[in-house]
């Protein structure tokens, strides 16, 4: 139509003003490494394959912690859960049940036989795909996973352990009602099918020989087995074993002889592991003395609840001062002002039929004695950043390393020996690889390095209250007596609830906010997920920016 | 088809007969006879159109803006106050060249409040951007609104017709109310200039800075100029459509050897001629120029009509400015100023102040030697007693009353 | 209440939610929303009026397939859209005059209906200053009437194209340039102003309903739900000023928030002048955290805490939640 | 140029009555103008219309200050001051009453007059019998035919029955013409009375 001057206008000419101008600061996109990934010791990238269980992928999921972790159905029930602890969900309701998901992630993975593909052919010859031979001494966790990551990054692995079955700790250390064999012989079973060659029932005690043999390098993971003794005068007919060898012999099928009532010494994981079992093997009563509180106890509180549940009691602030036929002296203690016990003088006897002895284990560091360069100190191997020892080409990792000692740092030291393996044969004077970037979103790599995201960088209105669903759990009744697994699963409904109760810490994860609360019409929506600042229109006011649910968006100056 | 029919209800079938799509109105006397007429076709559905009952005139306007801008011919009426209380929609109507025809039943402006005649209210919009026709009989009241509807859609800006409130859309005079057929042929279908369309989307009402608006006032000047050739145009193609000589610019009445001219506008024009013709046969040299658009001011077409023998232009205003004298009479001034022309005001029929031809000859008789100001028929010793009243005592109450008491008698006496 | 879905991918409360249908989405989050009020226009940063008529306007384009036209009453909002020789809008859109907004409307809707257009809705809308004051006598008359218009007001609270102008809107103790505070009683008075959606209900329309930029969905359900009715329709949307509250711009969305969560707005749906819904406060807080990050608000604060006022100001809070059930299950 | 001035209550068809001459006149093609005086008064209020009857287009629209004829719709209006203002000396009158001037008490104002032009009709009555209803506006305008002469009869019928329908029109046309044969019979005995006086 001829419009009349001025008063009639065409629509949309504001375009030719460009208010960018009255900017005088800018919002970017940035990228924050999320607490659960910072927190995991095996390195997985959680958010991410969070975000891919959020939608269903369960395969894409699974393949994400496969890139880290070899053993999310071993995880999802045996890990402690350091990704839970620091979730940030647990500031506004409840933690994300992280390692619920991954059980499901994992369960699912051997219900449908999902396998690895291994990229590059294994072979020991030296420059073809610059696969080597590489020994893997001990089957555990650590070991396991150091092969896992080797035979993906078209490595040759020989896995040689003493034991009759595969597995270690998670074996010989952990009970069935936590850890089902099925389970774990499925997922090492996963293992080898990429082609690792596994050698049971062989010690080895000559390590160099074994390179001279033709490994190019060797990773020793022999765990720590033998179980710590402390002096206890005791008579004769005293009944008294350590919790390692007591848990191990339940493996051989032979279980042992406890009697009614059991007593066990020592605080941690392994003290309750052998008190839960006692109440299975049929003790009516299964007393765990130590010296301290529960405060200062090492094992996880779990661990301690669910003993508590089955009926296990404690004896706070105990020794055991002497150990006799049916009847222990204990020796009340009182905590300094270190918080280190003292012993009061005080004794009184505690009726036991049996003592058992989880005062921690230590390592059987013979396969490296007397290898030149290789450096010990307090029972456990010394290494590099790089878990390399000593002496060139020999790397160790797992219990035997100076660490915390549990599976999921085993598994990690397994991935991180596993790359600097690769890195060294590649370029035996190169330096330790840097840790890869983690995360998901639009930024830079250097984006990464930002600080991890805090609870306090989110806009935590937009998520709707969600807390967390409890895995179901067998009662008490059934679990005394059998070696039922004691927690459940969570059905596909449940792990996804779990898994869409993510925040998405410092991730974008494409909730349309910026692109929506922007008054301006400055945010451009590229489709697939990301974003645009139309830098043209954007006044800066940081509407996006207060109002992005996870925080990855932040105001910088504008460069002048 | 010729009737004798009271001025409102020639005037509502003649709107009807434009086919407006959207009527709205707010009661006020004297217009109401049009609207309660157009409600009741629109009823009867013997007129295809939304009648609204509106809450006030400023609604009323503004009713009439959006139709118009959706592209939907729009008419309304009103009067006195309710011109004033919608004369800043009046403006904004203008200033966005809106083509809406309004009724003026023209009527005093209060306080004290007055509801009988006098051209005050449409006065005061003088310059509101609108066009301003007055009537000076029904017919001519009927044949202005179905060419107000023509020439504001032409130009795009609106009309305002102006009708003597009781003198004629109260009074009952012979009238050729034309057919249907003979409407449409004359009104095109409204096409309007800017349209609110979803399908072609404009933003209508942008605010204007100094940077432009000169530019949009000269604008709204420019169509006003049009409209001077528009009219006349329009005034010949009615004749032929409908064999009447009606509206156009002004009416000249005996002036080519006039040496007075009486300039009015309205309804009293009537009483002017019969005036003019007993003075004639008296021998006066007397004529009338009735000015039939007063808005645009056909400057032009007054000095043609001024016979070369005119020495004396008497103004006869129904209205006042205080303060000033004549609102007609200065637009005269201004255009006949390279003449050498006495020019008087007659204020006259305020308020319903009946202008009787007895009065008038009095006055034109001594046309030649009147005073630049006189007030027609004023009742000097009321004047008098409260100016007298009023320097006495400061507390010296309200004048119309005062006045009333001293008249002790009010309203319906005969005149 | 529009329907709630749980976690926040399908979006809660945010914006957009990939696990979502196209058309389950809010109109926001997609690529292809008309942008009604398009980018380059004059408001201030985070603008909260701007970011609510696209939202609201955006909404009903949706529901009306673009068949809209909109009239727009003097103020900010008109204002800064539309400079010479530059509009923002994409939309056929009229500016008349201050007060006779919803006059306008009426007329293009008889207009439409006159000529067969019933396809097209139209919609008014304004500031609140346009609609509780200078417009409410028309905005009455159309609601009167029914005619087949939604009137929207985005609510800042006072007139902020003049300069922050006390309106019938303004809150109580609220400060502006003509309720400063100073004086016995600092800011604006107590036992003013009027409550329009109540006004609006008492006309017995259709449909009335409150709404904020801080809950789009919310805000985009109403818009939509307004546009399932014949006749006259009210929607009242509270839109923060920064200019006007002395927020930070970032915060405008926030301060919606709060003004809902601390219940001093509450949010309902009305139909024939009867509340059918209202939208529960998710985590209910104090006036305080709502009238601390406002300037407006500062004379409450300093130089000591005036409990006395605030407890007023959260006993208003506390009513509106009885009165409107906004506590929730 | 014929003008007339009714003079009545508000209420009692005053306005109605000076159309419906209008109308007769226009009738027999000749130009017409009615109106009333425009006031704020309501129902009872005295009011005034007027009615101007010509051969050629009527032009001024000043109130009818010189009346040719005045017709009273209400005798209790008599006395108002300046009722007869502006009747010409051989100017008509006609008055609804039942009473005669004397008993009106207008013997003397009568004498100016051409006598035979002033009447009185009981108009209100007639309407009563005819139309059931004391509206006495069709029966002065049958007898106004019948004392003027300036509408027919048949003209003052046909504008009723096209302002009225049904009952209403039918019983103002009887009374209207009623009231024609009264007056008829009126003037024919008072001129008949000059003759004899002669």
């Amino acid at each position: 139509m001829d419009k009349p001057f001025a008063i009639t206008l065409d629509v949309g000419s504001s375009r030719a003003n460009h208010t960018g101008a009255w900017r005088t600061e800018r919002p970017v996109y940035v990228n924050h490494l999320p607490p659960c990934n910072n927190a995991c010791p095996a390195g997985e990238n959680i958010q991410q394959w969070l975000y891919d269980a959020e939608e269903g992928s369960y395969e894409a999921a699974w393949r994400q912690i496969m890139q880290d972790n070899p053993f999310p159905a071993v995880m999802g029930r045996v890990c402690y859960r350091p990704c839970e602890t620091a979730c940030n969900r647990a500031q506004l309701d409840s933690a994300v049940g992280i390692n619920s998901v991954e059980r499901f992630l994992g369960d699912e993975a051997l219900r449908q036989g999902w396998q690895v593909p291994v990229d590059a052919a294994p072979t020991n010859e030296g420059g073809r795909g610059g696969g080597r031979g590489v020994l893997v001494v001990g089957a555990g966790p650590s070991g396991l996973s150091a092969a896992y990551h080797l035979t993906r990054l078209g490595h040759a692995v020989t896995v040689k352990d003493a034991g009759a079955a595969p597995g270690g700790m998670m074996r010989y250390g952990i009970p069935k009602y936590r850890l089902p064999r099925d389970i774990l012989d499925a997922e090492v079973d996963r293992i080898r099918r990429m082609g690792v060659t596994l050698e049971l029932n062989t010690k080895v005690t000559d390590i160099q020989a074994e390179l001279d043999a033709g490994f190019d390098a060797a990773f020793v993971a022999v765990g720590a087995h033998i179980g710590r003794r402390a002096y206890i005068p005791a008579g004769d007919s005293a009944r008294i074993m350590d919790a390692v060898s007591m848990l191990h012999s339940m493996e051989d099928g032979a279980s042992p002889m406890l009697g009614r009532r059991v007593a066990v010494y020592g605080g941690g994981n392994t003290a309750m592991d052998a008190a839960r079992t006692a109440r299975r093997l049929g003790a009516s009563e299964a007393v765990v003395v130590y010296r301290r509180t529960r405060e200062k106890m090492p094992a996880h509180d779990i661990e301690v609840e669910e003993a508590l549940e089955e009926g296990v009691t404690m004896r706070w602030l105990s020794t055991v001062a002497q150990a006799g036929e049916g009847t222990l002296v204990i020796e009340k203690m009182k905590l300094d002002e270190t918080g280190f016990p003292q012993p009061t003088g005080e004794f009184e006897e505690l009726e036991a039929d049996c003592l058992v002895l989880a005062l921690g284990q230590n390592a059987d560091l013979s396969v490296l004695q007397d290898v030149p360069g290789v450096t010990f100190s307090d029972n456990v191997v010394e290494v590099g950043p790089d878990l390399m020892t000593g002496h060139p080409g020999i790397f160790a990792g797992g219990d035997m390393v100076p660490s915390e000692r549990t599976v999921t740092v085993a598994i990690g030291h397994g991935k991180k020996a596993a790359r600097s393996i690769d890195a060294w044969l590649r370029d035996p004077g190169g330096r330790p690889p840097q840790t890869p970037p983690r995360g998901v979103g639009t930024g830079s790599p250097a984006a990464y390095k930002h600080a991890p995201a805090s609870f306090g960088a989110l806009n935590t209105w937009y998520y709707s209250d969600a807390p967390a669903t409890v895995r179901p759990r067998l009662e008490t009744a059934r679990r005394i007596g059998t070696f039922d697994e004691v927690t459940g699963g969570l059905d596909e409904s449940t792990a996804l609830f779990e898994a869409r109760r993510c925040m998405s810490c410092g991730n974008c994860f494409g909730c349309d906010n910026c692109y929506g609360v922007c008054p301006d019409n400055a945010i451009i929506k590229l489709g697939d997920g990301t974003y645009e600042i139309d830098y043209d229109y954007c006044k800066g006011c940081g509407l996006c920016v207060a109002e992005c649910p996870c925080g990855a968006i932040e105001m910088e100056p504008e460069p002048t | 088809m010729l009737k004798q029919v009271e001025g409102s209800r020639a005037v509502a079938e003649a709107v009807a007969m434009c086919r407006p799509r959207v009527i709205c109105a707010y009661p006020i006397t004297p217009q109401t006879h049009i609207v309660e007429a157009l409600s009741a076709m629109v009823k009867q559905d013997t007129l295809k159109a939304e009648f609204l009952n509106v809450e006030s005139e400023f609604a009323a306007m503004s009713v009439a803006i959006g139709a118009s801008a959706a592209g939907a011919r729009a008419y309304t009426a009103t009067a006195s106050q309710g011109l004033l209380y919608m004369s800043e929609a009046v403006w904004n109507a203008a200033g966005l060249g809106l083509p809406i025809v309004m009724t003026v039943a023209n009527r005093a402006i209060g306080a004290p409040i007055n509801i009988w005649n006098d051209h005050s209210d449409a006065m005061s919009q003088r310059d509101a951007g609108w066009l301003q026709l007055y009537a000076e009989t029904n017919q001519e009241a009927l044949d202005l609104h179905i060419q107000a509807f023509r020439i504001a859609e032409e130009l795009s800006v609106p009309v305002m017709v102006c009708m003597d409130g009781f003198l004629l859309t109260h009074a009952s005079e012979r009238a050729d109310i034309p057919g249907q057929a003979q409407v449409d042929a004359f009104l095109p279908r409204y096409e309007p200039r800017q349209v609110l369309d979803p399908a072609e989307p404009v933003s209508i009402g942008a605010m204007v800075g100094p940077e432009a608006f000169t530019e949009v006032r000269y604008l709204a000047y420019e169509r006003m100029r049009q409209a001077l050739e528009v009219i006349p145009a329009v005034r010949v193609g009615f004749a032929a459509g409908f064999g009447r000589d009606s509206g156009g610019l002004v009416r000249p009445y005996l002036t080519e050897d006039a040496e007075t001219v009486v300039v009015a506008m309205g309804s009293v024009l009537g009483t002017v001629k019969d005036t003019v013709d007993e003075l004639r046969a008296n021998g006066t040299k007397i004529g009338v120029l009735g000015i039939t658009t007063f808005r645009p001011f056909p400057a032009d077409a007054i000095r043609l009509a001024l016979g070369t023998r005119t020495r004396h232009v008497v103004v006869l205003e129904r209205a006042l400015a205080p303060g000033s004298g004549g609102i007609v009479t200065a637009d005269i001034q201004a255009s006949l100023t390279a003449w050498d022309l006495r020019i008087s005001t007659v204020v006259a029929g305020l308020g319903g102040r009946a202008v009787t031809r007895k009065s008038l000859r009095g006055l034109l008789i001594q046309a030649s030697d009147l005073p630049p100001l006189t007030f027609l028929d004023l009742n000097s010793s009321l004047v008098e007693a409260e100016v007298a009243r009023m320097s006495a005592a400061r507390r010296s109450g309200p004048s119309a009353e005062n006045i009333l008491r001293d008249l002790g008698i009010t309203a319906s006496r005969i005149g | 209440m529009p329907p709630q879905i749980k976690f926040y991918q399908t979006g809660s409360f945010a914006v957009g939610n990939r696990l979502l249908a196209e058309d389950q989405r809010s109109v926001q989050s997609t690529a292809g929303r008309s942008n009604a009020l398009t980018c380059g226009h004059r408001a201030c940063q985070g603008c909260g009026e701007a970011l609510g008529a696209r939202y609201a306007l955006d909404a009903v384009h949706r529901a009306t397939g673009g068949n809209m036209i909109a009239v727009n009453a003097t103020g900010c909002l008109e204002v800064f859209s539309t400079p010479f020789p530059e509009t923002s809008w994409q939309i056929a859109w009229l500016h008349s005059l201050f007060g006779n907004a919803p006059a306008v409307a009426s007329g293009v809707a008889a207009a439409l209906k006159a000529m067969g257009r019933t396809d097209i809705r139209v919609v008014g809308q304004g500031g609140d200053g346009g609609t509780v004051d200078i417009g409410f006598a028309c905005l009455s008359g159309m609601f009167e009437r029914n005619d087949d218009v939604l009137y929207i007001c985005y609510d800042n609270q006072a007139y902020m194209n003049t300069g922050v102008q006390r309106s019938g809107a303004t809150p109580p103790a609220a400060r502006t340039a003509t309720t400063q505070a100073v004086g016995r009683e600092p800011g604006n008075r107590f036992g003013q102003g009027k409550n329009m959606p109540l006004i609006a209900m008492a006309h017995e329309i259709p449909y009335v309903a409150t709404a904020t930029v801080a809950d789009l969905r919310d805000l985009e359900y109403k818009a939509t739900r307004a546009m399932d009715f014949p006749g006259a329709r009210y929607l009242h949307i509270l839109v923060p000023c920064p200019l006007g509250w002395g927020s930070s711009p970032a915060d405008t969305v926030k301060v919606a928030r709060l003004a809902t969560e601390s219940g001093l707005f509450p949010v309902f749906e009305a139909e024939a002048g009867e509340v059918t819904s209202s939208t529960p406060i998710r985590h209910q807080v104090p006036v305080t955290d709502y009238l601390r990050i406002q300037a407006r608000y500062a004379h409450l604060f300093k130089p000591e805490e005036k409990t006395e006022v605030i407890g007023r100001i959260q006993a208003a809070a506390d009513r509106n939640i009885r009165r409107f059930g906004l506590r929730g299950q | 140029m014929l003008q007339v001035r009714f003079h009545g209550r508000g209420g009692q068809g005053v306005v109605t009555a000076a159309e419906l001459l209008a109308s007769a006149a226009f009738r027999e093609d000749r130009h017409a103008q009615a109106f009333p005086s425009f006031g704020s008064e309501r129902m009872g209020a005295p009011v005034m219309s007027f009615c101007r009857i010509d051969d050629k287009p009527i032009r001024t629209h000043e109130p009818v200050t010189e009346p040719d004829a005045l017709i009273i719709q209400d005798p209790t209006l008599l006395h108002q001051a300046d009722l007869f203002a502006g009747l010409g000396r051989d100017g008509y009158m006609l008055v609804n009453s039942t009473k005669d001037f004397g008993e009106l008490g207008l013997d003397e104002f009568v004498q100016g007059f051409q006598r035979d032009r002033l009447l009185v009709v009981p108009a209100s009555s007639l309407a009563m019998t005819h139309l059931g209803r004391p509206l006495p506006g069709a029966a002065l305008l049958g007898g106004f035919a019948a004392l003027t002469w300036a509408v027919s009869l048949d003209s003052v019928l046909a504008a009723i029955n096209e302002k009225f329908t049904g009952t209403v029109a039918e019983g103002n046309a009887a009374a209207a013409a009623a009231a024609f044969d009264f007056v008829r019979d009126e003037r024919e005995a008072l001129n008949r009375k000059a003759g004899a006086n002669a």
